[in-house]
């Protein structure tokens, strides 16, 4: 029973995470993994030059660790890995990645799937679309409100 | 007679540096006050401040510790204040 | 929108071709993967020597490639991968891999979870954990029935 | 008179070779007959699988294809018994 959280600083690679995971792996029958990757456009279509995310002291890794705490207890997974970037992202590179095991699939489905929700509404990060002309800060939608509040019942 | 006031250095997370800057000086009462007090200062103080805060969805953190409204904070604190937070 | 399939008779690293996967993206945002692996002991404790997929012919790569069309035609994701072992399988080696990209998390959450249960459920193979004293068919459960079935409606 | 019969390869898959054999050699009419008939004319000639035939959960695959029980056999066709499959 582990759960492994870490803040990048730098670019990581998802594969080599999903790698060391699956090496780690106990015997467990199934893992999923979900990786989020900046994009090259906002929603209106204009082009994207950077995604910056902010991040706050001990705090934010501490909320990262306390999704991750949740999902292992309210989840029959035996490890998860969450990954998380903080600062200038480029198109194209991976800012959270996630892996669950377990000996069910259902329960690796649904703690990730879990995690990425909490993630996204309430992990310590104000995150901003930047381009040659503007600078957008994006707040959780009202769908990544409405997917975190699957878990509530 | 007026009551003495220190100053307390606040960080400002998110957009909301991009209203009020960086870091932003409040005065307040030498013996502290609540953090609704706090953001009443705040909007007081630095009036571009004061929309965002009655919005009701900027948080206080107080020696990194999310903290509820009547949690209290003194001169030499760690404070800051979050807007809604978005990861992934 | 593409989808590849793959029926594997050799082991293959997850790792390996979720960096392909990611490598090959044109600007999603999320990649969602589930790699299933071989159990080194059966549900009774019993320890296992290995996993034995039988396949038949054309049939089993078609059964794959419907389920993959299906999860393209259903889903809102852009491209999917699908890889499943033939053959001897040996305790923790991969069986199965999937990965799906899309814009959205859910739609590459939901669309890696149907591809996974409609395997489990439909694709042609017929398996057995073979231990040096005896042999068991494993037929889906009917907990793998019940989560096929959530797609039906 | 009895009408001319020719022999049908059937090819078992997963457990049901573990009862009847990788193949089994199968007498059928010679101008071939429906899925359901074979299913009863193997059951006949190799009663070790009139059982797992009559469960329901056997289908034919002919010629790469799986077919209802109406589809027609012929001597020639690449036939296989399928029983309940799974992957993952």
């Amino acid at each position: 029973m582990s759960a492994e959280v870490t803040l990048a600083t730098k670019e990581f690679d998802p594969a080599e995470l999903l790698g060391a995971f699956t090496h780690g792996l106990g015997g467990e029958g199934a893992v999923v993994s979900f990786t989020g990757h900046a994009r090259g456009a906002a929603k209106d279509g204009a082009a994207i030059e950077a995604l910056v995310l902010e991040s706050y002291r001990g705090v934010t890794l501490a909320s990262m660790k306390a999704i991750a705490a949740d999902a292992m207890a309210r989840f029959d997974i035996s490890r998860c890995r969450v990954v998380h970037r903080t600062g200038r992202i480029a198109p194209g590179e991976a800012i959270v990645f996630v892996a669950t095991a377990s000996a069910h699939r259902r329960a690796a489905f649904e703690a990730a799937d879990f995690i990425m929700d909490r993630l996204k509404t309430e992990a310590v990060f104000w995150k901003r679309e930047e381009s040659p002309d503007r600078k957008r800060w994006i707040e959780p939608t009202s769908g990544d409100h409405a997917d975190a509040q699957r878990w509530q019942e | 007679m007026e009551e003495t006031r220190v100053m307390l250095e606040i960080e400002l997370c998110g957009r909301l540096a991009d209203v009020g800057g960086a870091l932003a000086q409040i005065a307040i009462p030498e013996n502290g006050c609540s953090v609704a007090e706090l953001f009443g200062l705040i909007a007081q103080q630095h009036p571009a401040l004061a929309h965002p805060l009655v919005s009701g969805r900027v948080r206080a953190c107080v020696n990194e510790t999310i903290v509820t409204p009547d949690a209290r904070v003194m001169a030499g604190d760690e404070v800051a204040l979050f807007p809604p937070v978005s990861g992934g």
